[in-house]
Formats: C-alpha cells, structure tokens, sequence
C-alpha cells in the first residue's frame, strides 16, 4: 500500500513537472520533449497490440501517415478545416483501414503477421507515392503554426490520454485480461468465451488510431510530411525498438523506452552529430540493452526484484560460456 | 548460490558502466557548448549526415567548410573594420525532415546561431523554413534545387543554386543543339524521390521545348531494379536518356545499361555526375556521360577571398582530394553571401534579433560577383529568394575527366555524339 | 515479342539475385528461429571487402567471394552462440529479444561502416561486370547469370549438405526442436555458431555479388533486409527451396509491371502481391520448413 | 474381437431425457485418420461421465469437436438445447461449457490471480475478485497468488486451469486428463472440487487414464475405440467385461 502511495506521488509530481515544462526550459528543449512526449506515446500505442496482445505489427508507420496525410489533406486546399476538427476525421478513416486490414491479417501468426502488416504498409507508401491528390513523392505543406507550446501540450494531453487509456483499458479492466489471454493462448482464451478475434480487432483498431492521433499532431507541427517521413519503415522499427528496451507488455515500458532512447539519440545527434558515429553508439547502446537487460529497463523494477535478478544472472552467466544448465 | 553472488557484481559492473555511458552522453553537452570569450559569428549548418542522403549532405558540409576555414584564416569576418571569427555548428538532419526542423531549432535556440546554412535535401529545407521565419534568423541554402522551396516565398531562406526545373531543361536544349546529328527523340528515368522526380519533370518538359520526341517517361522506386526498365527504354531506341537521381541510382542506371549492352546516342543525368565519385565508381564506363553542373573549375569567375574557380577548387582539392563539384562551391558561395551582407549591414556579433532581421534584408539586396558567378536572388515570381543567374553548363565526362561541352562560348571541348558501343 | 522475352529473362534474372541473399537468411530461420535484420548489413560487408580487395591489390571481385565466405563466416560464427542465448533466453518474448539484438547489430553495422568507410558509393569491378551475350533478340547480363547460378550452387549445396550429411541431419534435427538434437548428443552452442557462420558467410559473398550487380555504400543495406524478409515470408519462413521460388515470382511480376504498366507501380504490385498471398496462404506459398 | 464389442455396445446414449450433452452420428476425418467415425453419446444433468479408451481413439478430438475448437465434418451436437456443431469456439462457451486442455494451457505471462479472472472475464465478470480469491482457497493456492503461471509447478499449473474452468460457471465441464501426473494431495484438492461443483448442479465429462479416479468420480463410464463410442455403463460393468479391459485398457482385473 505504501509503494502503491508513493508510486501515485511520484506520477502526480512527474506530471506537474511536465506540464510546468514550458517555464523552465527553452523552446529547443521544449521542442525535444514535444519529440519525447510522442515517441512515448507511439510506442504505448504499439505496445497495446505487440507488448498486450502479443501481435508484431511491422507496419504501424501506415497509420501514423494516415493521420498525418488526413490532417494535411484536410488542412489544406480547398477544405481548409481547422486542426482539430482533423484529429476525429484522421481517427475515422484510420479506424476504416484498420478493420478491413485487420481482420483478414489477424488470423495471420507470428512472423506472417509481422511481414504482412510491413507489406501493407510499404502497398500504402508505394501508393501514396505515386498518386496525385496526396502530393505523390513530393509531400504536402501544412499552413505553419509555429507556438511550440501548442504543441507540447497538445502532445502532453494526447500522451497522457493514451497512458490513462491504456491502464484503464490494459491493466484495470476485464478487456486487459481479455487481451492478456489471447497473447498467452489463444485456444484457452476462446475456451473462456472471449471472442478473440474481435478483441485482437479491437485492440488493432485501439493501436491503429492512436497511433493516428500522433501522426495528425506530428504533421501540424513539422508543418511538411512526405511519405517516407509519415510512412517509413524507420518510424516503426523506433517504435518497437523502444517498447522492447523499454519492456514489451508494461504500462511504462514504452514511455522509458520512448523518452529514453529518443533523448538519447538527440543528445548523441548533438554532440557527434557532424560525423555518423553516434549511429554506431546507438546500435551498440541497443546490443547492450538486449544482453544485459532482456526484460527491457522496466524489468529492473518489477515487482519481484529476486526474479528479474535470477534472470539477469542467467543472462550474464550464458554470456560467458556456463550457461548451458540454465533452464533446469 | 556462488553463482548468484558471482553475476550479481558482474550485474553492477555492467549497469555501472551502462550508467557511465549514459551519464557520459548527458554530460557531453556542457563540455562542447563551453563558450569561446571573443565574440564570433555563429553558423549554423543543417544537413544530411546521415541516412539516404549522406553523400550530398557531407558534400554541402565541406562546401560550408571550406569558407569558413578561408575566412577564418583571414581572421574572420570583416565588420565595420574588425574581424571577427566565424564559429560553425552542425545539426545532421538525418535526412527526415522532421530532425531538420530539430536541428533548426536547436542551432538557433541552444547554439544561438546568428545565420543558418541550409539543408541537402529540399524536403529538410522546407521544414526547416517555418522555423526560420519563426524566429526571424535568415538562412543560405547552398544546396536546395527543388522548385517547391521557393514557391512558398520563404521571407528568410535564400538559394544559391538555380531550381531544377530552370537548369535541366535549358541544358537538354544546349545538348540537342551541339548534337550531330540532331537528336531526335528522348526517353526520361527518374528514381521516384522528391529531387530526382523534378529534375526527370524538368527533363521531360525541356524536351518539349528542345523540339524532341518524348518516347517515354518511366518513374522507378528508389528499390526497385532497373533492368525491366532499361530494357523497355532500349527497345524503343531513342537517342538521348536523360535520368533524375542521385549518384547511387545513377551509377546503376550505367551499369545496368552496359550489362544489357544499350547505349543510347546521348546519356543525360543531372546532379551527381560532377561528384568524382560517380567517374570513380564507374572508371572507363563513366566515360562520355553528360551532366548538368551549375559551376566548373574553368568557369572564368573570382573573388577576393577564394581567388578565381580554378583556385578555389585547388584549395578544396587539397582539403578532399577531389575536385569539388558544384554543390560545394555553391555552399562556399553561401558564405561569401553571408560575409557580403553583414559587412553591408555593419553590426557585430552577437546579432540581436532585430538586426537579424536587417541580416536578412541585407542578403535579399545581395548583388555580387564570386568565383561561383554572380549572385543575385529573385524578388518575386515562382523562384522568389532564388539566385538563377548562373547559367546551367552541359558537361560530359571525357576521359575520366569533367569538361564542359556546351554551350558554345563555355564549351571546353567537343561533345562525343553519338556514343560509342559498349566494348 | 522480343520485349516479352527480354522481360521475363529480366524478371527470372531479378529473382536469381534475390534469392542469393535470402537463401542464407532462411537457414537461420529455419535452425535458430531468428530473423535476423542484419543480413543487409552482411550484404554490404561483402560489398566492401569486394571494393577493397579490388581497389587496394586490384583483385578481380569474384576472388572476394572465398575472402567473404572465410572472413565473414568467422565473425558469424562467433556471434551465432550470443543470439542463440538471447532467442533461448527466458524472458517473455525471447524471438523479439533475439529481433532487437539484430537490429542492434545492423545499427552498429551501419554507424561503424559510415565511420570507417564514408559515404561514397562503389562499384565492385569482376571479369563479368558489364559483359553480355545476345542470344538471338535477347540480351543477357552475364553478372546476373552468374548471380542466379551462383543462387542455385548454394541452394543445392545446403540440400545436399541437409540432406545427405550426418551434420545435415543434426541440423534438421535441431530445426525441429531443440530438445531432440539435445538428446543426440548435438552440441547446440556449436551448431548454432556454426549455422549463423554459414548465413554470414553466404549472405556476405552474395554481397560480393550486389557490388558487382548494383553497387554499395552504408545505408544500401535495409534495402536487402526489406527484400529478404518479403521473399523469406513469401516462400514460407525457413524454407531454403521456397526461397528460389518466391524470389523467381517478386522477381517476374517486378519486371512485368515494370515493362508493361509502368515502373513506379512495380513494388506496388510486388507488397500488394505478398499481402493478398499471406491472406490466402498464410505460411507462404511453399509450407514447410527447411 | 470387434463383434464382441458391438455386442457389449449399446453405446454412450442415455436412456433417459434429461441429457445436457447429446452427441449423434459426429464424424470428423482427418486426411484417413478417422478420429470421430459416428459418435453417440449422451451426458446427463449432474452427471459425471469418464470417457477412457486407448490413446488415438479419438476422445481428445471429440472433447475439441464439442468445444468448438475442430468442426466437425457432419453430426448434431446439442448442449443445453443449442445445436453447437460447427460454433465457433468462444460462443459455445458462452452457453455454459467449459473444458481443460491435456497439456495445461497457462495464460503464462500473467499471474496466478489473473488467470483465474481471466476465466471470468467474459460474462460472469461480477463479484469475480471474490470468486477468485474463494477459488485461490478452494485450491490452496492462496501462497501463489501472485506467481506468474509458467512459475508454477506442473501440478499446481492443473490446479490453475481447473480453477480457471471454475471461474467460468458453466453447466458442463470438459476435463481432460486433469490429475494425469500430479502429485496425490493436488489429486484429492481436484477430486474434492469436483464432487463440491457436482453438488452444485455442474455435469462433467472427463478422459481418464488412471482407473482410480475413474472408479471414485464417475458415474458412468463411456468406452472410445477408433472415433466410435463402444459401449458405456457403470464402473463395474465395464470391469466385469475382462475383455473390455484387456483391450482397451490393458490391464486385466
């Protein structure tokens, strides 16, 4: 109970703290955190499918595009439309095309669904690519709004609303417990009644627009997409990257993950920046991750502390040669 | 249980050196940002680093470099009669335009930089405008081709290098008219990528203007294999191919050329093939490839600081060790442009915001002569804020070497027409 | 006709150089459940150490193929047993743990060579770059031919080895569970390093090939990556003959979209092609495994 | 041998009415392998019913057959009034079937409380925490409360799963080889629940090796062989027919 108090203390405290941000720090470092804000909160949203119900999503740049190519497209000539009359229409029509992508390729397993989902994505790339209304490869322009606080908090709000979502729906509801199974076992979970179809589908549409919701913000705020800067292949693989440093299947994996790893890409960006190195301490910073904290960062707090350590010293201990025994 | 305790220090070590790493990383930051004590002009630099569009990227940097490098080693800037330093920051915009809109904003918010050379790609330098405007600090964009960058009318960024769209359809009319006999028909590659598709549109609407017939214009993905599409190309004879892309898929499209033994009478390309690397990469088969080039070593251009074109691509020879191509001299350029209006503007660093303002006033009246050519940026119209001065040169490889073929008062030798077969 | 034919030759060519990187990555699949996104990265490798050898002791490029295969497998070799640990390892989702670390190690790949190597794009020189032979009206790169041979050499080589070796057989074993190669006395540690060591070493002279056949530089690599997985999952993950197949189909429809409705819709059609194949075969077009 | 069996059989069918499972005439091929090849049988209200037959008779293909899980080639299925044959999985158990697996299905990455909420998670979601923490009780695994699943031992992973099938409150309960394996005071904990649910008005069907179980649970015993039901009657009955025994139970009595 106590842990519980001090948890909920320590929340409320990194929340003030966020949304007294804009005071204390400048716009560049505001700009960084508006980043951070929606790294964390993409890599919630692939959580919800990779890390709750145990789908790889190879292709989830697909919906950050649509968000972001529907807020463009409707910003811009002849419609005009305010911002945020965008976010509801780029939810709408990602919700459209994730019911009909999703459920066919949900009954996809494993890998196939992985790579099924990445061809979806790259079909609707090559797409947007190569017709016209979309701008083709030459991307679209958004009228430019330029009060970086707008947009940090409309990050804050989008990312706070995404976590409160996602433990209300994931780690305190039956539909949490829904997902969970179906991860674990499927055949089991429909012995149980759950209709796991339907619920995978739920949780793709939940994650698709969500997802959608970033990438609307992302567009206003960059004030320029193009494909390969909404729907690239890179954007997603980020994603998961960040949920499996971060810890596949928590609440605050993806949010450690997502801040971590995108402020440290800047800070490393900044200061080697003027040579390709920093790419090298990235991917080696990542290797390190995988072998010495196979529960992603999350797993240092868990609840079992003795567990996770059991863990790690296996981990080390097959690193060196002697891990042989290490499942008896 | 001695295992356990064994990996539990092993644990330590390993997170405390994680922890170094990473404190490491964070403190970084303080130790390069500590500040010089005489005042300096601050540049920065936005640019590809890393990502599809490195090699371009690392090119503007070095063209950045080199003035900053000539100008330092006369002591700096001059101002009002004192010299100041020039100090230049970088921010790799990892060719997504979004980390240039980062990069932006951190060069100008954390670094304070009181000018911004511009990006590689156009992408970048679109999304970096707003941010320019935003914060009212000009930018100088030795690099940006594409003309989707100036029909914005961006108030605070300006363009060395004339768009695309003026430089390659004037060329391919230079081309037809020193070839003999006179092509007549033409087939147009482009990679399907923001820079490469406008420079294949500008291919394919001098076409019509050069009084040539347009047998086929082919988009190809950026992964996608060329030989469906050289094949296609071939059997329809033409006598010219001209290609929009970048040095990789360039080197291609001549490789897989010869591996299905075509040539056409004329083959076209427009960026690229002035970078070494592309008469590197290909030796011999890179022979009697045609580009476009903005600038050469042997344009009869100079200025006060670099000397005439033949000099400047000395000095830059010596610090590369290859002849520098346009893009390089076009963001040399930019510097020059830079040191031009500030001394016209007369106030020392650093700028405050509204003499930036006045910065960019300065450099929208800038009229002057550098071993780039003339400078001199549009005030309106579709190419507002571009220089479109230079007038573009048909060049062709000879012999390993860039020479200029055409037009006729440039040309430095004759334009092999029509090529050869392949041996 | 003539085009028809140049078409389908360039197509079957097409799918001959895909199936050279991806043979190599079905193999790890198949044995170590990995799916390894480093074999762009290996891809480049080879191309380097081709350019190398070419540009430093004027080397024809095919003398880099035994180099890669010795150099490269080596280096895989030593990696292998790091993966299999992590692939092996207990934690909730230990084949993303083992994802993770590839990507990591393509990462690294990629920020070191741009580090060491630059930027600048190369072109490996071979006996064959360039060289073609007409056969009546169709043209035929030879550096494309011997990519293809080079596909099936290795293709038939791995089934011989799978198929007619006692270690062949070790490995099929393992592929099919672990515990079963346990109990025959199979050194797990050492299959799994050598088996990552053959991929690397294949999946590098095949980037010999790339260098000869296209060209190389730093950030060529993902391209690869792309392209196996697609095939890979095409084919059915793990299935080394499937791979020559679905490699032969992206590569035949690339080149007929190509040629006849227009280039830029050719990879539309290939990623719309693998997703209406995954909906209706979902384990590849070939179901099995090794 | 086979005549002998026709003439014992009167197959699995029930006499009387008052059936919650009723299966006719279920076939269910396989490439040739004929795992159902025209079952009957019948499961009465309250009624606990062992199914045994030799390995590959087809009993677990029948228990997937009637979960939902395999659909059948042709045949009626009736539980509880609805015909269910070729229902998808989740909607069969909607109506009040629940059913175990033989290798335990653990929800293994969520902890021995949420598995049992798991169960309860569709449709009978209310006072679940109280029936779960009554479950924890009932199975004594109360000390392992918040253990992930796939800590579990081997036995206590059985105790889980048929505490998960508690939690649904179905009217019939599959069970398939529940105490196979597990130590004997984990056997007495299922067997104890088993008679507590029969109290409460729950009907079972359950595949059994172990002829212990099968003679203190079961009313009624119901003979498999190659994808036919082949006789059914009381333990001793069965027992009484050495040549039953020999045959498919191998062990003489």
């Amino acid at each position: 109970m106590k842990s519980r108090l001090a948890s909920l203390v320590l929340l409320i405290a990194a929340i003030v703290v966020l949304a007294l941000l804009p005071a204390l720090v400048n716009n560049y470092w505001l700009r960084i955190a508006t980043g951070a804000l929606m790294w964390a909160g993409l890599a919630c949203s692939w959580n919800m499918l990779g890390g709750y119900a145990g789908y790889i999503n190879f292709g989830q740049s697909a919906f950050f595009g649509l968000g972001a190519y529907t807020s463009a497209l409707l910003m811009g000539d002849p419609l005009g439309l305010p911002f945020f009359a965008t976010i509801p229409a780029g939810i709408v029509v990602t919700a459209i095309f994730a019911i009909i992508i999703g459920a066919p390729t949900l009954r996809l397993r494993g890998a196939y669904f992985a790579i099924a989902t990445w061809a979806f994505a790259e079909v609707l790339t090559q797409f947007v690519n190569v017709v016209g209304f979309t701008g083709g490869i030459g991307g679209l322009n958004l009228p430019p709004f330029l009060d970086e606080r707008f947009f940090y908090f409309t990050m804050f709000a989008a990312a706070v609303l995404t976590y409160l979502v996602t433990w209300a729906l994931f780690e305190r509801s039956r539909f949490g417990l829904k997902v969970k199974a179906l991860r674990d076992h499927e055949p089991a979970a429909e012995a149980m009644g759950i209709n796991t179809a339907l619920v995978k589908l739920q949780t793709f549409v939940l994650s698709a627009v969500t997802a959608s919701v970033f990438g609307s913000i992302f567009a206003y705020w960059v004030t320029f997409i193009n494909p390969k800067s909404v729907f690239g292949g890179d954007i997603t693989d980020q994603m998961v990257v960040m949920v499996l440093l971060g810890g596949l299947g928590s609440l605050w994996g993806p949010a450690i993950g997502g801040v971590g790893l995108f402020v440290i890409n800047r800070l490393l960006w900044m200061n080697w920046g003027d040579t390709a190195f920093y790419i090298a301490i990235l991917g080696a910073a990542i290797v390190l991750v995988v072998l010495f904290l196979p529960n992603g960062i999350a797993g240092l707090f868990a609840k079992r502390p003795a567990e996770s350590a059991t863990v790690l010293d296996k981990a080390v201990d097959k690193l060196v040669g002697n891990g042989e025994g290490g499942h008896s | 249980m001695f295992t356990s305790t064994r990996g539990f220090s092993r644990r330590r070590f390993l997170g405390g050196s994680a922890f170094a790493l990473a404190a490491g990383a964070l403190g970084m930051p303080f130790i390069r940002t500590a500040r010089a004590q005489v005042p300096t002009f601050k540049a920065g630099v936005i640019t590809s680093l890393s990502g599809d569009n490195i090699l371009g990227g690392n090119l503007t940097k070095r063209g950045y470099d080199l003035w900053a490098d000539a100008i330092n080693a006369k002591g700096g800037v001059e101002v009002g009669g004192d010299r100041f330093k020039v100090e230049m920051f970088y921010g790799d915009d990892q060719s997504n335009p979004a980390t240039g809109a980062d990069a932006a904003e951190r060069l100008i918010v954390q670094n304070e930089v009181d000018v911004l050379f511009g990006p590689y790609t156009s992408g970048s330098t679109i999304a970096v405008q707003p941010i320019c405007q935003k914060y009212q600090v000009p930018m100088i964009s030795g690099s940006a081709e594409s003309p989707n960058v100036w029909k914005a009318k961006p108030e605070f960024n300006f363009g060395i290098i004339p768009a695309v769209d003026t430089t390659a359809g004037k060329s391919l009319a230079v081309l037809v008219k020193i070839s003999n006999p006179t092509a007549k028909t033409i087939a147009v590659i482009s990679v399907n990528e923001p820079f490469s598709k406008e420079t294949g549109e500008g291919f394919r609407d001098g076409a019509k203007k050069a009084g040539l017939d347009l047998v086929a214009y082919e988009l190809v993905p950026a992964e996608g294999d060329l030989t469906p599409v050289i094949s296609k190309i071939a059997a329809l004879k033409p006598d010219i191919v001209a290609v929009g892309g970048h040095e990789e898929p360039l080197i291609n499209v001549v490789k897989t050329s010869k591996s299905l033994d075509f040539r056409p009478k004329a083959l076209i390309m427009h960026y690229g093939v002035t970078d070494p690397a592309f008469a590197q990469a290909l030796a011999a088969d890179a022979n009697g490839t045609c580009g476009v080039a903005v600038w050469l070593p042997s344009v009869p251009y100079k200025d006060d600081l670099f000397g005439t074109a033949k000099e400047f691509a000395e000095i830059a020879k010596k610090k590369s060790g290859h002849e520098p191509d346009y893009t390089e001299a076009a963001c040399a350029a930019s510097g020059l442009v830079f040191g031009d209006a500030i001394k016209r503007l007369g106030k020392k660093p650093a700028l405050k915001p509204e003499n930036r303002v006045a910065l960019k006033d300065a450099i929208a009246e800038t009229d002057i002569h550098t071993f780039y050519g003339p400078i001199k940026f549009e005030k309106d119209g579709n190419h507002y804020h571009d220089n479109i001065q230079p007038v573009p040169v048909l060049i062709q490889i000879q012999d390993g070497k860039t020479v200029a073929v055409g037009p006729k008062d440039a040309a430095a030798a004759a334009l092999t027409y029509p090529l050869p077969t392949w041996k | 006709m003539d085009l028809f034919l140049q078409t389908l030759l360039n197509g079957l060519l097409i799918g001959g150089v895909i199936a050279t990187f991806t043979i190599g990555f079905q193999l790890t699949f198949g044995v170590l459940h990995v799916i390894d996104f480093a074999v762009g990265g290996w891809v480049v490798l080879g191309g380097y150490l081709a350019y190398y050898m070419a540009a430093e002791l004027g080397l024809d490029g095919f003398l880099a193929i035994p180099v890669a295969f010795v150099l490269f497998g080596v280096i895989g070799y030593l990696i292998g047993p790091v993966l299999y640990n992590v692939r092996n390892s207990r934690t909730a989702r230990p084949e993303l743990m083992a994802l993770a670390l590839t990507f990591g190690l393509f990462t690294l790949l990629r920020g070191g060579m741009l580090t060491a190597w630059g930027f600048n794009t190369h072109s490996v020189p071979t006996a064959l770059s360039g060289e073609s032979l007409s056969i009546g009206p169709v043209i035929v790169p030879l550096i494309r031919v011997a990519a293809a041979a080079f596909a099936v050499a290795i293709a038939g080589g791995l089934f011989v080895f799978l198929y007619r070796t006692r270690y062949g057989l070790a490995i099929r074993a393992t592929a099919e569970s672990r515990q079963n190669a346990a109990l025959m006395g199979v050194n797990i540690h050492r299959l799994s390093a050598n088996v990552y060591g053959l991929y690397a070493g294949i999946t590098a002279m095949a980037g010999v090939l790339m260098g000869a056949i296209y060209s190389v530089n730093p950030e060529v690599g993902l391209r690869y990556t792309l392209f196996a997985f697609f095939v890979a999952v095409l084919a059915g993950l793990g299935s080394v003959g499937g791979a020559l197949v679905a490699a032969l189909l992206l590569g035949v429809i690339e080149a007929f979209v190509s040629t006849y409705v227009g280039s830029s819709y050719s990879l539309l059609a290939i990623f719309a092609t693998l997703f209406l194949v995954l909906l209706v075969s979902p384990r590849g077009i070939l179901q099995r495994g090794l | 041998m086979s005549q002998t069996v026709q003439a014992v059989a009167n197959d699995g069918m029930r006499p009387s009415g008052g059936s919650i499972l009723v299966v006719r005439d279920l076939y269910r091929y396989f490439g040739g392998i004929k795992a159902a090849n025209g079952v009957n049988l019948d499961v009465g209200r309250r009624e606990i019913a062992g199914l045994i037959g030799p390995n590959g008779s087809g009993k677990s293909t029948l228990f997937s057959l009637v979960a939902g899980t395999v659909k059948p080639d042709r045949g009626q299925i009736r539980f509880d009034g609805h015909e269910i044959a070729g229902m998808s999985a989740h909607r069969i158990a909607r109506l009040g079937l629940a059913r175990t697996f033989q290798i335990p299905a653990m929800f293994d990455n969520m902890t021995v409380t949420e598995n049992l909420l798991a169960g309860a998670a569709q449709g009978h979601w209310q006072g679940a925490h109280e029936r779960a923490a009554e479950t924890l009780g009932l199975l004594k695994l109360v000390h392992v409360a918040d253990n992930r699943a796939s800590d579990l031992s081997g036995g206590q992973q059985k105790l889980l799963e048929f505490g998960r099938v508690i939690m649904r409150q179905a009217s019939l309960i599959l069970l398939d080889e529940v105490t196979a394996g597990v130590h004997p005071n984990i056997r007495k904990i299922i067997l104890e629940a088993i008679a507590r649910l029969r109290e409460r008005g729950i009907s079972f069907l359950i595949i059994e090796h172990d002829m212990e179980m099968v003679r203190n649970v079961c009313d009624r015993i119901i003979v498999m062989d190659s994808g036919r039901v082949v006789t059914s009657g009381s333990f001793n009955d069965i027992v009484r027919n050495s040549e039953v025994m020999q045959t498919y139970l191998g062990r003489p009595q």
